[in-house]
């Protein structure tokens, strides 16, 4: 089978994403979820590098970059929360964080 | 002079009395109460002298306009005819002696101004009823009487039982009175006025004889006559209406407004004349209440419902002869009935008075030589009851329906046999009662004895329940029309279709006979042989019959059941209103979705990311599917 | 303008009677009142000068307001708003007073409350302007709110929560229904006004003109408040204030009869025409229903409820019969049961004042101690029997003939009612006044202030029973007056 | 970049200058009050920059960026918005943290992120803006690190923000690879040519479609509101609840005006299930809450829905009635958060219902606005929220949305039930119950600005006519 490349790209992704994306529902450690996140967030740069490789235009690359320095950030600040609640419940288990409800 | 102060007068002095309330002092009041009445009666003579000599046309004066919308009128307005004249007599002028003998007799009651405040109201609602020239003012003075029924019998509040019967007096006519308001929206329907005249005139052109809308509402109009007048079916409540004072049962539920029903027919006579179908129902209700309520009255004990019974029992006669077409004999009796009912009940009240509210005519006995007084007249007014021949009133009046019941047009056999059978009991339960009261030993001890201004009234009643009769005459002995004559304008003659004066004779022979066996089986019964009456009474099925009699053929018990009960239960079940439900069970509904809700908010991070991704996998699958769909 | 100020009178005096209220709480009582009088003085001079309005609109004020909408400031008065507003004030003023002694807490912010709602109730039945009637309709609800939900008995928020959400959602419906018509209206003439003279007529189908009837009726079936809408009614009567059960039986109550006279039948005459039987048949009920539940209520104000709930059938019956006589009885009718029926709150609240409880179980006998008060309620609870000479028979017995023309079958049903209402009302009199005293304290009787105020109410009660002319001139159909200019 | 073009851009650099400067005030000396000071400057200079915008509309800056009467109305409505949020701040951190100087770098921070996301009209710009908010918003969530609540709303907000912003990614990708632009106008116009809609494309916008609906906080996205609302700090609530939905709200109405998104039936019927959703979710999680903060985050969702209403229209009407709702729901928003700021204390804030018993007897001034607040919320007259209502039902009438408009009016009564439950507490005699413990710091400026709330909710709801054809006009340009 010869698939078309940038349909075989955009699968790729896709299939990156969905990883993620379960990744997130099955793991309970935060620090865990978030890399998941982190890796579809790489999945849609992925996607948009294709895309831009598709239609040889720049703007995909640039979107990426873009996605990285985000990610990036995201990464940052997440961590200084994750510390901060670590401080407090003595645990990464997500599911401990449950002080607000109903 | 203006004859809308007849009614204006009384009402008048019952403002002044409501509004005085304790502040005048007794004296004013029954100075008050009687002169207001005494007043009207007087401006009521000079009326019918008026009308007397411009020979029976009718006064007219409309005082204001009570309600005019878009050709619909109503007015205040009054009309004084011959009918109305007799009314307006005989209610001024009983209702005047009525109140004297009241200040005796309430005289150490503590709601005294009350007491008159209620009697004038109800005397002008009444005077009100009986010169009303449109059938909405009639309605007032209707309603107006029927309040002032309610108050009195409710007059000592302190007893609820009183209460209880002032509450079924009113919500009993009531139901009779809705009859009536329906008569009232046909008859605008088809006339479109609901001024009295202008109805008759329009009735007779409107309508053949028998037309069935002229007769639903003739029978309308004779159900509003019932309720009022206590006839069958609606006669339960005017035993109980006893409760109220003795005045009270006198002057309303003897004397004046249970007549109210009798006014009524004979005042649209014209539409029952197109109705045969109505009239014969007045006949026969006539005839079988006379029965019924005398039956009853035969095994009474309270002197009082005895009398109450009578009471329902001589109106079941007039309404016979309405029944039977016999206008004016109904109207004469009505007069004569107001005069010796009148005299009964106020001499029957001396007697409770004496014997210090005792009721019960058991307890009572051999007051002839105690109240000599009260007993000349007693007899007389039961004579006048029974219609002994010849002397009393009663026996012309109640003879010429017996007569025409048999005689008139409208009249039959059968109705002559029932008037006869009346004859009978009235004789029996009136003389039973008398020789209860007056023979046998004392058993109750005279406290004191009537004052002036209770036995002065009952003196001047009793000489009119002897010479009232001599107005009318029959064929066979001296042939006096003054009465039916002076009616003529308003009332028209009765079609005699068997003129026979020697029927005419036996048929008073009959009656007179009848009359003397009643009294005597009611002597052989109360005085002879008491024992063996007593044995024969004592037999089970006589003690049922006899308790099923005493409680008016056990009416209320029907009426509680098929009626009063369910609407209560029903009520009841219904106390907290069904329909809320409704609303709290929505409202319990949005608390049940929000309680649902609350659960998805678990505060879990993961369960939120679920909800996340449910609802990304549901728009993304619906998105594409519906795609492939189209 | 004269409109304007009798609205500005209301707020301003709202306003003042709250401000007074920190200096001397009796002064805000006096500028309440003060308010209502001179309000009233200028109505009756108005009908003294109008004495057959009924015919033309006497006054009217027109300003631009959202123009963007086509929304304007628009009042108008003809006879029946004159009424109605004669009896807002008139009552309005006894509310003030009835609560003279009842109310002691935050004396300034009942009163701004009271005006308030006055104010709203006015409004409603001068504006011309269907967006301004919601905006008045709903501006009502908030004060009556306040009023039952802070001084009301015991239950009082439950009560005050569920007639706001009633009255709310039937309010909204409406909503729904006006701008609708405001649509179609501009589809058709593409003007895009809410002003009632421009959205009369409007051409539409039959289904559609239906639907935005019912859209209008719910919201004042609502008020009115007829079965199987009226169970706010019962909670919110028992629970508010003396002052509050008098102004809802009295005011609030007719605005949805106003609602259904003004708004619904013109609007939609050919909708009315085909869901006529249905609401008469609703007011029959009602009338039937609301008798048998008040027979059976055991809390005096409660039951007073509704007794309501039975004389608005009444007005539902009547409006719906279409012609003259049960249109006039309407009218009057919406007069006497505002004054009987206050009349009776009334007598509950001094009651209430006396022996702190509202069951009629634990009354009884009170006759004795009380004469006055007594005869003042046997004269109302006659009123509300429907008894000859009293306004409510007026009212009825128009109506009934009236509605006889339109339905025989259901007009019987109606007259059944009245023997109910007997039923009931002497039930009243029964258990509060007559049989044997229980109580061993010794009841003050009316005093002067009470007295005033139940006396002038007998008085109007009996004029308009014996004399209700002045009421049926004012009063006459207000259909025809198509031509109209505003001045 | 031409000179007009820094003009008309001078609202957003004037705050990303001051965003930078207030950075290095804090490094060179913390002072609580200069930076509040020197930030309010920077908010009110941002403001008067509009003006000289004003020149140059419409004004497009391709590809990233276009400036019309729209964006700038939004832009304004922002930064009045985050302007009398940063004036309910000073005291509200003075009392709490104490290192407070950072907040505004943050507020300011996210303000511009939100005047990005409204001035795009393209991926790319949208992208910035979006992400800009977002991390600062991370930051600010999580600002009182002594609560634990607080850093527990953060990493939720966090971990669901970037998981939305990856599916929205996600769905540009799609978008763009199908059609080869990230200009709005360029997709429109691709899709016009193509006429259909392919696959891709429409799970591009299903999976945007779930991105903005994160921000929105609209069912089935809406479950990180009331934690985030009760953990973050009121100001800061408060910024969420109106700029960055606000915001957010300004592109999706942009892009879906560009790609004509009413043309496509289903995504219709999805968002207008996604409303109807939202109208109840909000309000029945909100009919029996007990903690303020929640009830408003429930009701923000419902109103959402009730917008989506309008949105869905597609009338010009409709976009009307959603920039005066959006106002009307900013103040009424803002103005709610304000209470409880004034209403909470150094120790603890105001949150519970049981908290506001009795309270018009004890503070009647901050409970009439609170009931003026709420009363808006629930749409009574008198007040913007009644005239935004009736403007979105106008809308719906006017669309013919039976439906829609059936499930408002019921949405509305049930509304109504919890927001006179809060006002009846606050009417409650205070001898019914013992009154709440808070001692409120009631400061002045919080007073001051409640009452200017106030008065822009009444003046909006009697006299709506001005701002009415501001809206208006400014609509005719972009429909």
């Amino acid at each position: 089978m010869n698939m078309h490349p940038t349909t075989a790209g955009l699968l790729l992704a896709g299939i990156l994403f969905v990883l993620g994306l379960i990744s997130v529902l099955i793991r309970r450690n935060i620090i865990f979820m978030l890399l998941s996140v982190e890796i579809m967030l790489n999945a849609a740069g992925l996607a948009f590098v294709v895309a831009s490789s598709h239609w040889g235009t720049a703007d995909g690359q640039v979107m990426f970059m873009f996605i990285l320095a985000m990610a990036a950030a995201e990464v940052s600040v997440g961590l200084a929360l994750i510390l901060q609640l670590y401080h407090q419940l003595r645990t990464l288990d997500s599911d401990e964080a449950n002080r607000m409800h109903g | 002079m203006n004859s809308a102060l007849i009614p204006a007068i009384p009402f008048l002095s019952a403002c002044i009395l409501m509004l005085g309330w304790k502040r005048i002092n007794r004296t004013a009041v029954s100075v008050i109460a009687c002169g207001s009445l005494a007043l009207s009666a007087l401006i009521a003579v000079v009326a019918a002298v008026q009308v007397a000599q411009h020979n029976g046309a009718p006064q007219m004066l409309q005082v204001w306009n009570w309600m005019q919308v878009a050709g619909f009128r109503a007015g205040i307005d009054f009309r004084l005819d011959a009918l109305s004249v007799v009314f307006v007599l005989v209610i001024t002028i009983v209702g005047f002696l009525i109140h004297v003998y009241a200040t005796a007799y309430m005289h150490d009651d503590e709601d005294y101004s009350r007491f008159f405040a209620c009697m004038n109201l109800f005397v002008g609602a009444m005077l009100v009823l009986v010169m009303a020239d449109n059938l909405v003012l009639l309605y007032l003075g209707w309603e107006g009487v029927g309040l002032c029924s309610y108050l009195l019998i409710g007059f000592w509040y302190k007893d609820p039982a009183n209460g209880y019967a002032a509450r079924k007096a009113f919500i009993v006519t009531r139901v009779g009175d809705t009859a009536m308001a329906f008569a009232l929206f046909l008859l605008y329907q088809h006339t479109g006025t609901l001024h009295i005249q202008g109805v008759l005139q329009a009735g007779a052109q409107l309508w053949a004889k028998g037309d069935p809308a002229v007769t639903m509402i003739a029978l309308l109009l004779l159900g509003g006559a019932v309720g009022k007048s206590a006839q069958l079916p609606l006669q339960t409540w005017l035993p109980d209406a006893m409760a109220g004072p003795t005045p009270v049962s006198a002057l309303i539920h003897a004397a004046t407004m249970v007549t109210a029903g009798v006014y009524l027919i004979a005042r649209t006579h014209t539409l029952f004349e197109l109705a045969p179908a109505a009239q014969t129902a007045t006949a026969v209700i006539g005839g079988m209440t006379l029965v019924i309520a005398g039956v009853s009255a035969l095994v009474q004990t309270d002197i009082k419902r005895v009398l109450a019974y009578s009471t329902v029992s001589q109106i079941g006669y007039m309404f016979l002869a309405l029944g039977c077409g016999a206008w004016s004999a109904a109207i004469f009796h009505f007069v004569t009935h107001a005069f010796f009912k009148a005299l009964l009940f106020m001499s029957a009240g001396a007697v409770i008075v004496a014997l210090h509210h005792e009721q019960d005519m058991f307890k009572m006995g051999g007051l002839k030589k105690l109240l000599p007084g009260v007993f000349w007249v007693f007899l007389i007014g039961s004579a006048s009851l029974a219609a002994l021949p010849f002397v009393t009133a009663g026996f012309y009046s109640k003879d010429q329906i017996i007569w025409l019941a048999w005689s008139a047009a409208g009249g039959g056999t059968g109705y002559w046999i029932t008037a006869l059978l009346g004859a009978l009991l009235t004789g029996m339960y009136t003389f039973r009662m008398f020789f209860l009261v007056f023979y046998g030993e004392a058993r109750t001890h005279v406290h004191h004895r009537p004052g002036a201004r209770m036995m002065v009234p009952l003196y001047i009643l009793a000489v009119l329940s002897t010479v009232a009769g001599f107005v009318e005459l029959p064929h066979t002995l001296g042939h006096v029309t003054l009465f039916s004559h002076w009616l003529l304008p308003v009332l028209p003659a009765v079609q005699v279709v068997t003129e026979s004066a020697a029927l005419e004779w036996t048929s008073q022979a009959v009656s007179a006979l009848l009359s003397f066996a009643g009294i005597g089986m009611a002597y052989m019964w109360v005085m002879k042989h008491p024992q063996g009456m007593r044995e024969f009474l004592e037999m089970p099925a006589i003690v049922w019959l006899r308790g099923c009699w005493q409680r008016g053929w056990d009416f209320d018990e029907i009426y509680d059941a098929l009626l009063v009960r369910p609407f209560v239960f029903l009520s009841q079940i219904n106390s907290k209103d069904l329909v809320d439900k409704i609303y709290t069970g929505l409202a319990r509904a949005m608390e049940w979705c929000h309680n649902m809700m609350a659960r998805t908010q678990s505060g879990i991070l993961r369960w939120y990311i679920m909800g996340v991704v449910l609802g990304a996998v549901a728009i993304l699958s619906v998105l594409i599917w519906r795609l492939y769909e189209i | 303008m004269i409109l304007l100020i009798l609205l500005f009178i209301l707020l301003g005096g709202a306003l003042l009677s709250w401000i007074a209220a920190s200096r001397s709480v009796l002064l805000s009582r006096w500028v309440a009142l003060g308010a209502l009088l001179a309000d009233l003085v200028i109505i009756l001079q108005i009908w003294i000068a109008h004495p057959a309005a009924g015919t033309q609109w006497i006054y009217s004020y027109r300003a631009s307001w959202i123009p963007h909408f086509g929304i304007s400031l628009h009042f108008s008065m003809d006879g029946l708003s004159l009424l109605m507003l004669v009896l807002t004030f008139f009552l309005g003023a006894l509310a003030v007073l009835i609560s003279w002694k009842e109310i002691n807490t935050r004396v300034g912010f009942y009163h701004f409350n009271l005006l308030f709602v006055l104010a709203g109730i006015t409004g409603v039945f001068l504006t011309m302007d269907l967006f301004l009637f919601y905006f008045f309709w709903e501006m009502m609800l908030i004060p009556m709110y306040f009023l039952i939900g802070i001084w009301g008995h015991e239950n009082r928020e439950y009560a005050a929560n569920k007639f706001f959400i009633f009255t709310q959602a039937g309010g909204l419906l409406m909503l729904l229904s006006i701008l609708a018509l405001y649509f179609i209206h501009a589809a058709n003439a593409n003007v895009y006004t809410f002003d009632y003279f421009d959205l009369l007529h409007t051409p539409m189908q039959q289904s559609t003109a239906r639907w935005l009837m019912l859209g209008f009726l719910v919201a004042f079936l609502v008020k009115l408040p007829a079965v199987p809408f009226h169970t706010w009614l019962p909670d919110a009567h028992t629970e508010a204030p003396t002052a509050g059960s008098v102004i809802l039986a009295g005011l609030l109550l007719k605005t949805g009869a106003y609602g259904i006279l003004r708004f619904v039948i013109p609007l939609f005459p050919e909708a009315s025409q085909y869901y006529a039987n249905l609401c008469m048949l609703l007011g029959v009920i009602g009338i039937l229903y609301g008798g048998m539940l008040a027979y059976a209520q055991t809390d005096l104000k409660r039951l007073i409820a509704y007794t309501s709930v039975s004389h608005m059938g009444f007005v539902l019956l009547g409006a719906f019969s279409f012609n003259e006589l049960a249109y006039q009885g309407v009218v009057v009718q919406m007069i006497a049961h505002g004054i009987s029926t206050g009349a009776l709150f009334i007598i509950a609240g001094t009651l209430y004042e006396r022996i702190h409880t509202r069951n009629i179980l634990q009354m009884g006998g009170l006759w004795a101690g009380v004469p006055m008060m007594g005869s003042a309620a046997m004269i109302f609870v006659m009123a509300s029997l429907g008894l000859p000479g009293l306004g409510n028979f007026v009212a009825e017995f128009l109506i009934l003939i009236g509605s006889w023309q339109a339905s025989r079958w259901l007009t019987v049903f109606a007259t059944i009612g009245l023997v109910v209402a007997t039923a009931y009302s002497l039930r009243i009199m029964q258990k509060v006044f007559f049989g044997s005293y229980t109580r061993e304290e010794q009841l003050p009787d009316l005093n002067k202030r009470e007295l005033l105020v139940v006396v002038s109410l007998v008085i109007v009660i009996l004029l308009l029973g014996l004399y209700p002319q002045p009421v049926l001139n004012t009063s006459q159909k207000t259909e025809q007056k198509t031509a109209y200019v505003v001045r | 970049m031409s000179f007009d073009d820094f003009l008309s851009l001078g609202p957003l650099i004037t705050l990303s200058a001051a965003a930078v400067i207030s950075m290095l005030l804090v490094a060179i000396r913390r002072n609580h009050r200069i930076t509040y000071a020197f930030s309010l400057l920077a908010y009110l200079m941002a403001m008067t920059a509009i003006i000289p915008a004003m020149l140059f509309i419409p004004h497009t800056i391709p590809p990233l960026l276009v400036i019309d009467e729209f964006s700038l109305f939004n832009t304004g409505l922002i930064l009045v918005s985050g302007f009398i949020i940063l004036l309910l701040s000073y005291n509200y951190f003075e009392e709490r943290e104490e290192r407070k100087e950072e907040y505004y770098l943050l507020l300011l921070l996210a303000t511009t992120g939100a005047m990005v996301l409204v001035i795009s009209r393209h991926f790319m710009s949208l992208f910035l803006g979006l992400e800009i908010l977002s991390i600062s918003l991370y930051g600010l969530i999580a600002y009182l690190r002594a609560r634990e609540r607080s850093d527990e709303a953060g990493i939720k907000y966090l971990i669901l923000a970037a998981l939305s912003s990856a599916f929205l990614l996600f769905g540009m990708a799609l978008v763009y690879a199908f059609t080869g632009h990230m200009d709005f106008n360029g997709i429109g116009d691709a899709l016009r040519q193509t006429g259909h809609l392919p696959v891709t494309v429409m799970a591009g916008f299903a999976m945007m479609l779930i991105g903005v609906g994160f921000k929105l906080g609209i069912v089935p996205f809406h479950m990180w509101a009331p934690d985030v609302y009760e953990g973050a700090p009121l100001p800061v609530a408060a910024f969420i609840a109106t700029i960055s939905k606000g915001g957010m709200l300004v592109v999706l109405i942009r892009f879906y005006q560009d790609i004509h998104g009413n043309e496509y039936t289903m995504l219709w019927w999805v968002l207008a299930i996604i409303a109807v959703a939202s109208m109840f979710a909000g309000n029945w999680l909100a009919l029996r809450q007990e903690n303020i903060k929640r009830i408003l985050a429930y009701s923000s969702i419902a109103h959402m829905g009730y917008i989506l209403v309008a949105f869905l229209s597609g009338v010009q009407t409709g976009l009307e009635a959603i920039s005066f709702y959006l106002v009307a729901y900013f103040i009424t928003s803002i103005g709610a958060f304000g209470v409880l700021i004034v209403m909470s204390s150094s120790v603890q804030d105001a949150e519970t219902v049981e908290d506001y018993r009795g309270m018009f007897w004890r503070y009647p001034w901050v409970a009439v606005v609170f009931t003026a607040m709420l009363l808006s919320l629930a749409g009574i007259p008198l007040t913007a929220g009644f005239i935004g209502k009736f403007y979105i039902v106008m809308a719906g009438v006017n669309a013919h949305m039976w439906f829609l408009l059936f499930m408002l009016v019921i949405n509305s009564v049930i509304g109504l039930y919890y927001y006179i439950r809060i006002i009846a507490m606050m009417f409650k005699l205070p001898d019914t119950g013992a009154g709440s413990v808070i001692k409120p710091a009631l400061p002045v400026a919080g007073n001051i600005t409640l009452m200017l709330l106030t008065a822009l909710l009444l003046g909006l709801g009697i006299y709506p006519t001005a701002m009415m054809q501001l809206i208006q006009q400014m609509m005719k340009m972009i429909v």
